[in-house]
C-alpha cells in the first residue's frame, strides 16, 4: 500500500542500534514517558493546528461548500454563516476553533446533522473490531512466517512466503477486496459465495453465541482483505531483523551452549527479533487505518473508514475534518505508546 | 596526462563500480525479473505515442460493442463504452508510472534535503527537521493524501503533491539514519581533518553513500505511489486522466463485475500488481546489493 | 432470529444510508422515502394521475383569492392509539415556520405560509402569497404529543423505536449504516399492508448490493445505473424493471450570467448570451446517440424541456417548427447567418473576430458517466465549429462555479422532478440568482426572462389543474425556445426485485412509474411478498449457509494451520542443530 | 611547533560534565615524535582532536607556530594544510564508495592544489605504494590492512604537511604489518623532517617509536619525558602499573577499582583511588598519602625533560 | 592421553564468488591440563579452526578430516550427542565478547541456562551455582541480575568466562579474549585464566594474534599462516627462538620495552597477507619471506620436526636438508 516496505525503522529501534545514533540518556521510565507524552502533545498540536489551515485551504465559500448545492437563500446562508462562526476574523476562528477542539467538540456534521464526535462515537467500535481483530492475525501471520522465513533463509518455506507476501503487499487492497467479494462473496464457477458481502451483521442478527458466530462470519471477507495486505511488512521485517539476529555471535554462543535448534530461536533469536517489529506494529497504525478505509467501503462495514470516506464523497468538510484529527490523533497516540513499550521491551534502552 | 587521465581515472572508475553493482545485481533472481518488468513497461510507456494517442481513451472513438470479452480486435476485451481495455491500459500505463515517478520524486527529494541535513546539522536545526520529519512519519499517509487530494482537487498535479507531501517523512528517517551511520565513520573525521566543509561533507560522502539507498528507497517509493494514485482513484478523490486506477473506479462504477467483464477489473488491477511488484522487487535487490547492512543477511 | 414461519418480510437494498430518522433533519433520499412510508402527509400523490388526492387530510377547501386553505384532517389513529388531529399538523408546519433547525429538511415549503393554525380536525394555512403547489405539501405530519418534547430538535435523531407513526409502517429498530426495520402499521386508516416487515439495508458498494439481489440476500433495488441494470437483466430470478422515471438532464448553457442587481457575473463565453448560438447548439446535438451510448439507450432522448414524460399532464413536448432535431447542416447555418464564422482551424470566431467559440463545459468530477457525455458533446460541437473542453469539479466548486459565481460556459445538470414541477421551474426564475454579494438563490441557468417570470406568477395563482398546466407547459416552451438550458434526456427508473420473492407490487404511477424513490408509499403499500416457509427460511438462507460454512470453513483452516504447524514443529525438532 | 596550553575539553553527558581533557600542556617540537599513551577513556582521542581543532576546547588554548589558533572556517582550513591526522581504523577512514585515487586527491581538491595527479603519485609513493598508479583505481575493501592504513598517510601526506597527528594509527592492524607502519612514520619523519604526536595504549610502540612520551591519567598528563627515562624508569605509579602488565614484566600490577570516568575526577591526586602506592602504604610511610587525597597537584609544563605529577615521586626523588 | 586431537582438518567456505579454503589439513593434539595458544595473523583460519571443534561453523562451511575428543569424532556424532557434549565438555569463549551475549537477557539466565539445558541444576539451585561462578571471576554476586550493556567491556568477558566454566567442562576454547580490551583490563583477565588453569587443571586452548600474550599463558605454542600450522611446540621457545620466518616476524613485532634493539627500530613483514582464494604455489609464505629460496614457489612444504617437540613448515627446517635447521633468521 502506502509506506514503503521496511524501509521506516522505529525511532527507538535506531536509537539502540543505528551507529553514530544519540542513544536516550538514563532517564527514568517516568520521566522518559513523560518527555514522550510531551512530544505527542505536541504532535497534536501540530495536527490541530494544521488542521484547521489546511481546511481553510479549500477553495471557495466554506458554506457553499457545506451546502453542496443545495438550494439556500440569503437570509439562510448568512444564518449559517454566523452558526459557524465564519462571519469572524480568522484569528478568532482559529482560537474558537482551538477551543471546541479540545472541549471535544468538532463540530455538527452538516450531512448527518450531529455532532460529529457522535458519529465517531458510533463508529468506531466496528472498527476497532475489524481493524484490531485483522491487526491481531496479521501480526501473528507475519512475525510467526517471518520467524520461519528468516530462521530457515533461503528455504522453500522463505522464498514462497516471502514471494506471496511481496504479491499481495503490491495489490491495491480495494482490488484485492474487490476480487475476494466476487469469488467468495457472490461466487465464481464452482465456487460458491459463502460469506456476507455487507455490514457487520444481519438484519435479521440472532442473539447470543450465534449472534458471535454471525458477526464472525461478516468479518471473514474484510479482515481477509486487510490482513492480506498488512501482513506482509510484519513478515519481512521479522525475516529481515531475524536474520540481523541470526548472525549475531550470541547466537552461536546459545548453539555452543548444546541448545536444540528451535530453543535457540525461541530463547534468543526471536525475543531480538521481536523488539523491531513491536514497535512496527504500533508504528503502521496508521496504514491500517488506511487500509480500513478502503476495506470498510467494499464491505459496506459501519466503521469509522467508511464514515470518512463517505466524508469526502460527499463531501462533509466538518466531518472529514473531525474523522481525519481522530485518525491522527489515535494514531500519534499509538506511536508514543510504541516509544514507551519498547523502552519497556528493551532493556539496553529502559533505564538501569 | 593530467587533465586527460584524471578524466579516464574517473570513467575507468566509474564502470567499474557498475561492473561490480551489475555483478551483484545479477545474483537476485527476483531483482532482475522486476527490472526486466520494469524496464519493458517504461519502454511501452515511453513508445506508446508511436502508435496510439489520446484517442483510445476517448469514448466516441470506442466503436466496438460494450463490455465486449476478449476477441481479436480487442485482446482484453473492451470497456463499458467499448474502448479497447488494451489500448486503455497502454495509454493509462503513462499516467500510473508518470504519477508513480514524480510523486515519488518529490517525496525522495524532500526526503532527501530534509534527511540528510537532519543528520548532518546537530543543533536545533537538525531537531527541528526531526520533529517535523516525526510528525509527518506518523500521519497516516493514505488518510492525509486523501483529505489533501479531496481540498485541493484531484488534478494530476494535486494527486502528485499529495502523494509526495505524505510520504517523504519515511526517507528522510531513513536517509538520516543513513547520515548518522556515514557521519560517524572515521573517514568524515578525516575528511575534516583535511579542511572540507558542510558542503564538501554532504555532497562528496554523505550523498554518495545515501545514494543507493536513496535509489533503492526510489523504486520503492515509486510502488508505492502508484499503488496510492490507484486508491486515490478508487476512492474518488482522484480526478484523473486516464490512468490504472481511475479504470479501476470506472469499471466499479459501471459494474463490471456485475456485468461479467471480469476482464475490465482484472486486467488493469495485474498491470498495478505487475509494476508495482517490479518495482518491489527491483528495489529489493538493490537495497541488498546496495546497503551494506543488509548485504550480509542477504 | 429467523423470520417466524409465514412472515412475511420485504427486504429492500440501498445504496445510501439513512442520514436522520428525524424527519425535520433528513434530506437523503432513502430516508425521506423511509418517512413516506412511516408518515402521513396533507395529501398523497393519487397512484394513477400523480394529482394530490387526500391523504390525511381528508378534503380541502380554499378561499377565492387562493390565500386561505382549509385542511379537514383524517379522524384516524397514530400508531400509539391516539388521535391525528389538525394541531399534529399545525405544530409540525409551525414548528418548521418558527425553528431554524426544522426548516433543515423542508424549509422552502413553508416559505410561503403567513399562519397556520389547528381548529378541531380543521387546519387552516394562510398563504402570504397564492400558491397552487400548497397541495402537494412535502412535509410529513409529526404526532405533536411525542415530538413537541423534544427540545433541541437539530441534535434529535428520532431513535426511540418503535415510532409513533401514521403511516402504513413503524420503524422498529435502526443499525445506523446497516439496515431500517419498518412493521406494518396495524392502526394505519387505509389498512395494514399486505407484508408484516420492511427491511431496507444498506450497500455503500453498489456491486454488493447488486450481487445481494442476485444472490437472494435482498428482494428489490432501486435507482440502479445502466450498467448494473443490464448486469441484472438476463437474471431469471429477477424482474428487470426498466420504465420512465422523474429525472431530466440538461445542459446549463450560461447565457450572460448576472446577479439579482442585473450586474454581470462570472467569465461566461460572451456568444452564449447569444440566443442562436444557443440554439445552433441544440441543433448539434444528437440526443438519441446520447441515449444510446451514454445511457445504454435506457433513457429517452428529450424533445420536450424539463418536465419528464412521466407526469403526463405537465409534461411538455416540441413538435413541428418548434422541435429542434439533430441537424448540424442547420446549426452551422444558423451560426453562419448570426456572423460567427469559421478560421483556418475550423474553429469559429465571434463576429468582431475576436473570440473563438471555445466553451468549457463544466461538470462533476466523480461522475464518469458525465466525462463520457463531455467527449461526444466535444464531438458534436466540433462539427459546428465549436471547441469544448471538459471542466471537472469537485461537487462544492461545481455548485459554487455554475449557481454563484457564473464562471462556466456550459454546465451538466439534472433534476428529479416531483409530481408539482413548481420548484424545478423556479430555479430559472430572476429571483434565484445570486446577490451581489456572492450568495446563491439556487438558480438553474442565471435565466432571467421577463415572459418566464410573468408566467410563473401567472401559474403559482392559477388553481384549475388543467390551466396551470397549460402555463407551466408554455414555460417549458420558453425554456426550450431560450434554451438556457437544453434538456437532453430523460432517465428511465431502473430497478430490480426478485420475482420469487414479490409477488405483487405497484408502481406508481400504476402505469409504467416508479417502484422506489417515487412520491408518496404506494408501491411499498402495496407490495405483497412470499411468506417465509415454516422451519428454514428463504430470507435468511443466503446468509445462513454463509454462515455455517464460513464457520466451517475457518474451523477446518485453522486446524490444518495447526495441524501443519506442529508437524512441521516435530520434523523440525532434530532436523538440525 | 604545535602547542597546547591549559587545555580543557568539556562534554555534557547526563547532565554533568565529562571533563575529558583536564588541562593538559603539552608542545611537539620540530621533527619530534611524541607518543600520547594511556587506558581507554582518558581522553587521548579528545586531545589529538582539539590539537587539530575538530573540537573546540572549553577553555585553553592550541598554538601553532607561536599563534593560537583560530575557529573560523577559513583559518581552520589553512591550519589543516599544516597539520594532518591519521587515524585508527584504515577500513574506516577510507570512504568505501572512494578510489584510493580519490580518496588522495580528496586534500589537494578541497584546498584548490593544482598537478592533482602528480601530488596523489608522489603521496602514494612516499607512502610506500609503489607505483602508484597501480594503486589508483582500487577500492579499499581490496586493499589489505596496512595497504589501507599507506592510503591514509598518503591522503595525509598530499597536503605536505607539518605535523601529523596518529590516534592509534596500528591499532588494528595486524602485528606483523604494524612494524612496517611504524617504520614508515620514522622515515617520514627523517625524509620531510615531519613532526608527529601518536597516540597509543601500547607502550612498546612507544618505544619503538617516539622520542617522547606523555602519559595521560583521566585528561591529565601525568608524566612526561624522554622515551628511555620515563619507560625504563617510570616514577608515576600510572605509568609503572601500565608497564607491569606488559606479558615480560616480572611482577604484575592490576589497578583494582573503577575505570577512570571523566564525569567524577576524583579531588586530590586524580590518580590515589587505584593507586598501588597508596594503597599499598609506602605513600604513608613518605607521609605524603594526606596529599595525595586532598591537594590537587599541579598541570604538568609544556618541557621536554622527564617529570611527573605525583606526590610520591616529588618526596622520593 | 590426548583430550583433544585433530587429524588434517580443512574447513571450505562456500561462497558465490567461489570456495574459500579457510583451514588446510591441520593435525594438533592438546593433553588433558595443558594449555595450546594458536596464533597467527588476521584472516589464517584461527577462529574457522576453533569453531570447527564443535560444529559451530555455518551451513555453507564443509569440514573434513577428523576431530577426535576423547576418542570420540566430533564431525561423526548425532546431533543429540553433539549438543550433550557441547558446553558440558568443551565451551568457548568468542572473540568479540561484547556480542557473545544475549542483549536482551538478565546475566544469570545466560549462565544459568547451559546448566538447565544440560540437566546439571534445577532452576532454583542454578542460582546458588551462579552466583559462585560471578565469584570465582571476580564479579558480585548480584550481577547476576544485571543487564550486558550494563557491565564494561572486561566485565562481560569475565562473564564469558564464567559462563564457559558453568558446567565445568575439561575443555575451553578462548577465542581472542582479550582484544579489544583495555591493556588494564587485559591483564586482569589474563590473570584471571591464568589462576583458572592452574586451580582447576581445565584444558585451554586459547587464540590470539598476539604471540607474548601466548606465550605468557600457553604451555605450548601453534602458529598459523595461510590456513596451516606452520610452526607447534613449547610457546617460550616459539616465541624466543622462532623456526619459521613468519613466526619470527610475529615475534619481533612485539618489542621488549627497555631493549635497546627494538628502540627506533620497529619490525615488520613486508608484503600482503595472503588471499586465501587465490595461495601462492609451494610455501605459501614465500612471497614475503625474506629467506626464501628458489625452491620455495615449488616446494611442498610439511611440518618437519624442528627440535625436541617442535616442527616447523619451512625450508630452512627440512631433515635432508644441507643446511642445519638451526639456521639463525633474521627478519628486518
Ligand atoms: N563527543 C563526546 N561527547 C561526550 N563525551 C565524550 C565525547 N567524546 C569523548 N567523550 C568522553 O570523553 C572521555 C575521553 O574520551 P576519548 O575518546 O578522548 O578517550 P581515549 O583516551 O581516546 O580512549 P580510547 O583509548 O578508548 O580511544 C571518555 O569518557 C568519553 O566517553
Ligand atoms: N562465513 C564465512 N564465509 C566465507 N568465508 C569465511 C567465512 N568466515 C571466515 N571466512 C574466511 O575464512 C578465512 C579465515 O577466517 P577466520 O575468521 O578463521 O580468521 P582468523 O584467523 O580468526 O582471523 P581474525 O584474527 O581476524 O579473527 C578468512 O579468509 C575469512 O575471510
Ligand atoms: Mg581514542
Ligand atoms: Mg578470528
Amino acid at each position: 500500500m502506502t509506506a514503503p516496505l521496511e524501509a521506516a525503522e522505529p525511532a527507538a529501534v535506531q536509537a539502540a542500534a543505528g551507529p553514530g545514533d544519540e542513544r536516550p540518556t538514563h532517564r527514568g521510565t517516568l520521566q522518559y514517558a513523560l518527555s514522550k507524552a510531551g512530544g505527542a502533545l505536541f504532535s497534536i498540536a501540530m495536527v490541530i493546528i494544521g488542521t484547521f489551515f489546511v481546511f481553510r485551504l479549500l477553495p471557495g465559500d466554506p458554506v457553499r461548500n457545506l451546502a453542496q448545492g443545495r438550494n439556500m437563500t440569503p437570509t439562510q446562508l448568512a444564518l449559517e454563516r454566523h452558526r459557524l462562526g465564519l462571519d469572524k476574523p480568522m484569528l478568532d476562528q482559529f482560537v474558537d476553533f482551538v477551543g471546541k477542539t479540545l472541549r471535544f467538540d468538532l463540530g455538527t456534521s452538516y450531512e448527518y446533522k450531529r455532532p460529529v464526535l457522535d458519529l465517531i462515537g458510533e463508529r468506531l467500535g466496528p472498527t476497532l473490531l475489524l481493524a484490531g481483530v485483522g491487526l491481531v492475525i496479521a501480526v501473528s501471520l507475519g512475525l510467526w512466517q517471518g520467524t520461519r522465513a528468516g530462521w530457515r533463509h533461503n528455504s522453500r518455506f522463505d522464498r514462497v512466503s516471502t514471494g506471496v507476501s511481496l504479491v499481495l503487499w503490491s495489490v491495491p487492497t480495494f482490488w484485492l477486496g474487490l476480487l475476494l467479494l466476487m469469488v467468495f462473496g457472490v461466487g465464481i464457477g464452482p465456487i460458491p459465495g459463502i460469506f456476507p458481502t455487507r455490514g457487520i451483521e444481519s438484519v435479521d442478527a440472532p442473539d447470543g453465541f450465534a449472534y458471535v458466530l454471525d458477526v464472525a462470519s461478516h468479518m471473514v471477507l474484510p479482515c481477509l482483505t486487510l490482513v492480506a495486505v498488512v501482513y506482509a511488512q510484519y513478515l519481512l521485517v521479522m525475516r529481515s531483523s531475524l536474520l540481523e539476529e541470526v548472525s549475531q555471535d550470541y547466537v552461536t554462543v546459545a548453539r555452543a551452549k548444546g541448545l536444540r535448534d528451535d530453543e535457540v530461536r525461541r530463547r534468543h533469536a526471536v525475543p531480538n527479533a521481536l523488539l523491531p517489529t513491536v514497535t512496527l506494529v504500533f508504528m503502521r497504525i496508521g496504514f491500517v487505518v488506511g487500509g480500513a478505509v478502503t476495506v470498510e467501503t467494499i464491505y459496506s462495514w459501519p466503521g469509522l473508514g467508511q464514515l470518512f470516506y463517505e466524508a469526502i464523497r460527499v463531501p462533509d468538510f466538518t466531518l472529514m475534518q473531525g474523522t481525519f484529527m481522530l485518525i491522527t490523533v489515535a494514531v500519534i497516540l499509538m506511536n508514543t505508546l510504541a516509544d514507551v513499550v519498547y523502552r519497556m521491551l528493551d532493556p539496553r534502552v529502559r533505564s538501569a | 596526462m593530467s587533465a586527460v587521465a584524471t578524466g579516464s581515472v574517473a570513467w575507468s572508475r566509474r564502470r567499474l563500480a557498475f561492473d561490480r553493482f551489475w555483478r551483484d545485481f545479477r545474483q537476485h533472481r527476483g531483482g532482475m525479473v522486476g527490472l526486466l518488468a520494469l524496464v519493458v513497461a517504461v519502454v511501452l510507456a515511453l513508445v506508446a505515442p508511436l502508435f496510439i494517442d489520446d484517442s483510445v481513451t476517448s469514448v466516441v472513438s470506442g466503436t466496438s460493442d460494450d463490455f465486449a470479452p476478449p476477441s481479436l480486435a480487442a485482446p482484453f476485451g473492451t470497456d463499458e463504452s467499448g474502448r479497447s481495455v488494451l489500448l486503455m491500459v497502454w495509454w493509462g500505463s503513462r499516467t500510473s508510472l508518470l504519477i508513480g515517478f514524480l510523486a515519488a520524486l518529490l517525496s525522495i527529494v524532500i526526503g532527501m534535503v530534509v534527511g540528510i541535513a537532519a543528520g548532518h546539522f546537530r543543533g536545533w536545526l537538525g531537531a527541528t527537521l526531526m520533529r517535523i520529519t516525526d510528525w509527518f512519519l506518523v500521519l497516516p499517509s493514505l488518510i492525509t493524501a486523501m483529505v489533501l487530494a479531496a481540498i485541493l482537487g484531484g488534478s494530476t498535479f494535486t494527486i502528485i503533491v499529495a502523494i509526495g507531501v505524505t510520504t517523504w517523512a519515511t526517507t528522510a528517517r531513513l536517509i538520516r539514519a543513513q547520515t548518522l551511520a556515514v557521519e560517524a565513520r572515521p573517514y568524515i573525521e578525516r575528511s575534516k581533518a583535511l579542511g572540507g566543509g558542510h558542503w564538501h561533507i554532504t555532497t562528496r560522502h554523505v550523498l554518495p553513500n545515501v545514494a543507493p539507498l536513496l535509489l533503492a528507497s526510489t523504486t520503492l517509493e515509486v510502488a508505492s505511489a502508484i499503488v496510492t494514485e490507484s486508491t486515490l482513484a478508487f476512492l474518488g478523490v482522484s480526478a484523473n486522466k486516464t490512468s490504472w486506477g481511475t479504470m479501476l473506479r470506472a469499471s466499479y462504477d459501471f459494474g463490471a463485475a456485475t456485468a461479467g467483464a471480469w476482464w475490465y477489473i482484472i486486467i488493469p488491477g495485474l498491470c498495478i500488481l505487475a509494476v508495482v511488484m517490479a518495482f518491489t522487487l527491483c528495489g529489493r535487490a538493490l537495497e541488498a546489493v546496495l546497503n551494506p547492512r543488509l548485504r550480509k543477511a542477504g | 432470529q429467523e423470520p417466524a414461519a409465514g412472515k412475511k418480510v420485504l427486504r429492500v437494498g440501498a445504496t445510501q444510508a439513512v442520514d436522520s430518522m428525524n424527519p425535520f433533519l433528513a434530506v437523503r433520499l432513502v430516508s425521506t422515502s423511509i418517512h413516506r412510508w412511516m408518515y402521513g402527509f396533507l395529501t398523497v400523490p393519487d397512484s394513477k394521475t400523480l394529482q394530490p388526492s387526500p391523504d390525511l387530510a381528508e378534503s380541502w377547501t380554499s378561499s377565492d383569492d387562493g390565500l386561505t386553505w382549509t385542511f379537514k384532517i383524517r379522524q384516524a389513529k397514530w400508531s400509539d392509539g391516539q388521535p391525528i388531529t389538525a394541531d399534529d399538523a399545525a405544530w409540525t408546519l409551525n414548528k418548521i415556520m418558527t425553528d431554524d433547525a426544522a426548516k433543515t429538511a423542508n424549509g422552502p415549503a413553508v416559505e410561503n405560509y403567513e399562519s397556520v393554525t389547528a381548529n378541531g380536525q380543521d387546519l387552516v394555512i394562510k398563504l402570504k402569497a397564492p400558491q397552487a403547489s400548497i397541495l402537494e405539501n412535502p412535509i410529513p405530519i409529526m404526532p405533536k404529543h411525542v415530538w413537541e418534547k423534544v427540545t433541541d430538535l437539530a441534535n434529535y435523531e428520532a431513535d426511540t423505536y418503535p415510532t409513533v407513526s401514521s403511516g402504513p409502517y413503524i420503524a422498529v429498530e435502526h443499525k445506523k449504516d446497516q439496515y431500517v426495520k419498518l412493521q406494518a402499521n396495524p392502526n394505519y386508516w387505509r389498512g395494514k399492508p399486505k407484508i408484516d416487515e420492511l427491511q431496507v439495508i444498506f450497500y455503500d458498494n453498489p456491486q454488493a448490493a447488486i450481487a445481494g439481489l442476485k444472490k437472494g440476500d435482498i428482494d428489490l433495488i432501486g435507482r440502479l445505473a445502466p450498467p448494473e441494470f443490464q448486469a441484472i437483466q438476463n437474471d431469471p430470478n429477477i424482474v428487470a424493471w426498466n420504465n420512465q422515471g422523474r429525472r431530466a438532464a440538461y445542459l446549463e448553457v450560461n447565457p450572460g450570467a448576472t446577479t439579482t442587481d442585473n450586474k454581470p457575473v462570472g467569465d461566461g463565453h460572451p456568444a452564449l448570451k447569444d440566443v442562436k448560438v444557443r440554439q445552433a447548439l441544440h441543433y448539434a446535438i444528437d440526443k438519441q446517440k446520447l441515449v444510446d451510448e451514454v445511457q445504454s439507450g435506457l433513457a429517452k432522448p428529450a424533445d420536450g424541456s424539463i418536465v419528464p414524460p412521466m407526469y403526463k399532464d405537465f409534461f411538455w413536448e416540441a413538435t413541428g417548427d418548434t422541435k429542434v432535431t439533430y441537424d448540424p447542416a442547420k446549426a452551422n447555418k444558423i451560426l453562419d447567418d448570426a456572423g460567427y464564422k469559421k478560421g483556418a482551424d475550423g474553429v469559429r470566431t465571434m463576429p468582431d473576430g475576436k473570440k473563438k467559440l471555445e466553451f468549457r463545459f463544466t461538470i462533476h468530477a466523480d461522475t464518469p458517466i458525465e466525462d463520457k457525455l463531455g467527449e461526444y458533446l466535444t464531438g458534436f460541437f466540433k462539427e459546428i465549429g465549436v471547441t469544448l473542453t471538459t471542466v471537472k469539479l469537485d461537487s462544492s466548486k461545481f455548485s459554487e462555479e455554475t449557481g454563484v459565481t457564473g464562471n462556466y460556459d456550459i454546465a451538466i445538470s439534472g433534476w428529479s422532478v416531483n409530481p408539482d414541477p413548481e420548484e424545478v421551474l423556479a430555479t430559472h426564475l430572476c429571483s434565484r440568482r445570486p446577490t451581489p454579494k456572492g450568495e446563491g438563490g439556487g438558480t438553474e441557468s442565471f435565466y432571467c426572462d421577463p415572459t418566464f417570470e410573468k408566467l410563473y406568477q401567472e401559474q403559482l395563482k392559477e388553481l384549475d389543474r388543467t390551466k396551470r398546466a397549460d402555463l407551466i407547459k408554455q414555460m417549458q416552451e420558453r425554456l426550450y425556445t431560450e434554451a438556457p438550458i437544453i434538456a437532453i434526456y430523460y432517465t428511465n427508473d431502473l430497478e430490480g426485485y426478485r420475482k420469487d420473492r414479490i409477488t405483487s407490487i405497484t408502481s406508481i404511477p400504476e402505469e409504467n412509474g416508479l417502484l422506489y424513490g417515487g412520491s408518496g408509499y404506494w408501491p411499498f403499500y402495496t407490495v405483497d411478498t412470499v411468506a417465509a416457509p415454516a422451519g428454514g427460511s428463504a430470507s435468511g438462507g443466503g446468509s445462513n449457509t454463509g454462515l455455517i460454512l464460513g464457520v466451517v470453513g475457518g474451523v477446518v483452516v485453522l486446524g490444518l494451520v495447526a495441524f501443519l504447524v506442529t508437524r512441521r514443529r516435530k520434523s523440525a525438532a532434530d532436523e538440525r542443530e | 611547533m604545535l602547542e597546547a596550553r591549559d587545555l580543557h575539553v568539556e562534554f555534557p553527558s547526563r547532565g554533568r560534565a565529562a571533563r575529558a581533557v583536564d588541562g593538559v600542556d603539552l608542545a611537539i617540537g620540530e621533527g619530534e615524535i611524541v607518543a600520547l599513551v594511556g587506558e581507554s577513556g582518558c581522553g587521548k582521542t579528545t586531545l589529538a582532536r582539539t590539537l587539530l581543532g575538530l573540537e573546540r576546547p572549553t577553555s585553553g588554548s592550541v598554538l601553532y607556530g607561536g599563534t593560537a589558533l583560530e575557529y573560523g572556517s577559513k583559518a581552520l582550513k589553512a591550519y589543516r594544510r599544516e597539520v594532518q591526522l591519521v587515524l585508527q581504523d584504515p577500513m574506516g577512514s577510507l570512504n568505501p564508495r572512494q578510489t584510493v585515487y580519490e580518496a588522495v586527491a580528496e586534500g589537494p581538491r578541497i584546498h584548490g592544489l593544482a598537478g592533482e595527479q602528480e601530488i596523489v603519485a608522489s603521496a602514494l609513493s612516499r607512502a610506500g605504494l609503489r607505483p602508484p598508479e597501480r594503486f589508483f583505481l582500487r577500492y579499499p575493501h581490496e586493499l589489505s590492512g596496512g595497504q589501507r592504513q599507506r592510503v591514509v598517510i598518503a591522503g595525509a601526506l598530499a597536503l605536505e604537511p607539518k605535523v601529523l597527528i596518529a590516534d592509534e594509527p596500528v591499532a588494528s592492524l595486524d602485528a606483523s604489518v604494524r612494524g612496517e607502519i611504524l617504520a614508515l612514520l620514522l622515515r617520514l619523519r627523517d625524509e620531510l623532517g615531519l613532526s608527529a604526536l601518536v597516540v597509543t595504549h601500547d607502550l612498546g610502540l612507544a618505544w619503538n617509536i617516539a622520542d617522547r612520551v606523555a602519559v595521560m591519567y583521566l585528561g591529565r598528563i601525568v608524566e612526561s619525558g624522554p622515551v628511555e627515562q620515563v619507560l625504563t624508569a617510570p616514577r608515576h605509579p600510572y605509568t609503572q602499573a601500565l608497564l607491569s602488565v606488559l606479558p615480560e614484566s616480572p611482577e604484575r600490577v592490576v589497578l583494582t577499582g573503577e575505570p577512570p570516568d571523566p564525569t567524577r575526577i576524583p579531588g586530590g591526586c586524580r590518580f590515589h583511588a587505584r593507586c598501588q602506592v597508596l594503597a599499598s602504604g609506602r605513600a604513608a610511610e613518605a607521609g605524603v598519602d594526606g596529599r595525595c587525597r586532598t591537594e590537587p597537584l599541579s598541570v604538568l609544563p609544556a618541557v621536554p625533560t622527564a617529570q611527573a605529577a605525583c606526590h610520591y615521586a616529588a618526596v622520593t626523588d | 592421553m590426548a583430550l583433544l586431537e585433530l587429524d588434517d582438518v580443512s574447513v571450505t567456505y562456500r561462497i558465490a564468488a567461489g570456495e574459500v579454503p579457510a583451514v588446510r589439513g591441520v593435525s594438533l593434539t592438546l593433553d588433558a591440563g595443558t594449555a595450546l595458544g594458536v596464533a597467527g595473523e588476521s584472516g589464517s583460519g584461527k577462529s574457522t579452526l576453533a569453531m570447527a571443534l564443535l560444529r559451530l561453523l555455518p551451513r555453507d562451511a564443509r569440514v573434513g578430516g577428523r576431530i577426535l575428543l576423547d576418542g570420540d569424532d566430533v564431525l561423526a556424532m548425532k546431533w543429540g550427542r553433539l549438543r550433550a557434549v557441547r558446553w558440558a565438555e568443551a565451551s568457548i569463549v568468542f572473540q568479540g565478547a561484547q556480542h557473545g551475549l544475549n542483549p536482551v537477557q538478565r546475566i544469570g539466565d545466560q549462565i544459568a541456562e547451559p546448566l538447565l539445558v544440560h540437566g546439571l541444576a534445577k532452576p532454583d539451585s542454578a542460582r546458588g551455582r551462579v552466583a559462585e561462578l560471578l565469584e570465582q571471576v571476580g564479579l558480585p554476586a548480584w550481577r547476576a541480575r544485571s543487564y550486558p550493556h550494563e557491565l564494561s567491556g572486561g566485565q562481560r568477558q569475565r562473564i564469558m568466562i564464567a559462563m564457559a566454566l558453568a558446567c565445568s567442562p575439561r575443555l575451553i576454547i578462548a577465542d581472542e579474549p582479550t582484544t579489544a580490551l583495555d591493556v588494564m583490563v587485559q591483564a586482569q583477565v589474563l590473570t584471571l585464566i591464568k589462576e583458572l588453569l592452574a586451580e582447576r587443571g581445565i584444558s585451554l586452548i586459547m587464540i590470539s594474534h598476539d604471540l607474548s600474550v601466548l606465550a605468557d599463558v600457553c604451555d605450548r605454542l601453534a602458529v598459523m599462516y595461510a590456513g596451516r600450522v606452520v610452526e607447534h611446540g613449547p610457546s617460550r621457545e616459539v616465541f624466543h627462538d622462532p623456526k619459521h620466518p613468519y613466526s619470527a616476524a610475529l615475534a619481533a613485532a612485539f618489542p621488549t620495552v627497555g631493549d635497546p634493539v627494538s628502540r627506533l627500530a620497529p619490525k615488520g613483514l613486508g608484503g600482503d597477507p595472503p588471499d586465501p582464494m587465490d595461495l601462492p604455489p609451494g610455501c605459501s609464505f614465500h612471497p614475503r619471506c625474506p629467506v626464501a629460496l628458489d625452491e620455495c614457489p615449488t616446494l611442498d612444504v610439511k611440518l618437519w620436526p624442528a627440535g625436541p617437540e617442535r616442527r616447523a613448515a619451512c625450508v630452512h627446517v627440512r631433515p635432508e636438508q644441507a643446511e642445519p635447521a638451526e639456521t639463525t633468521l633474521e627478519v628486518s
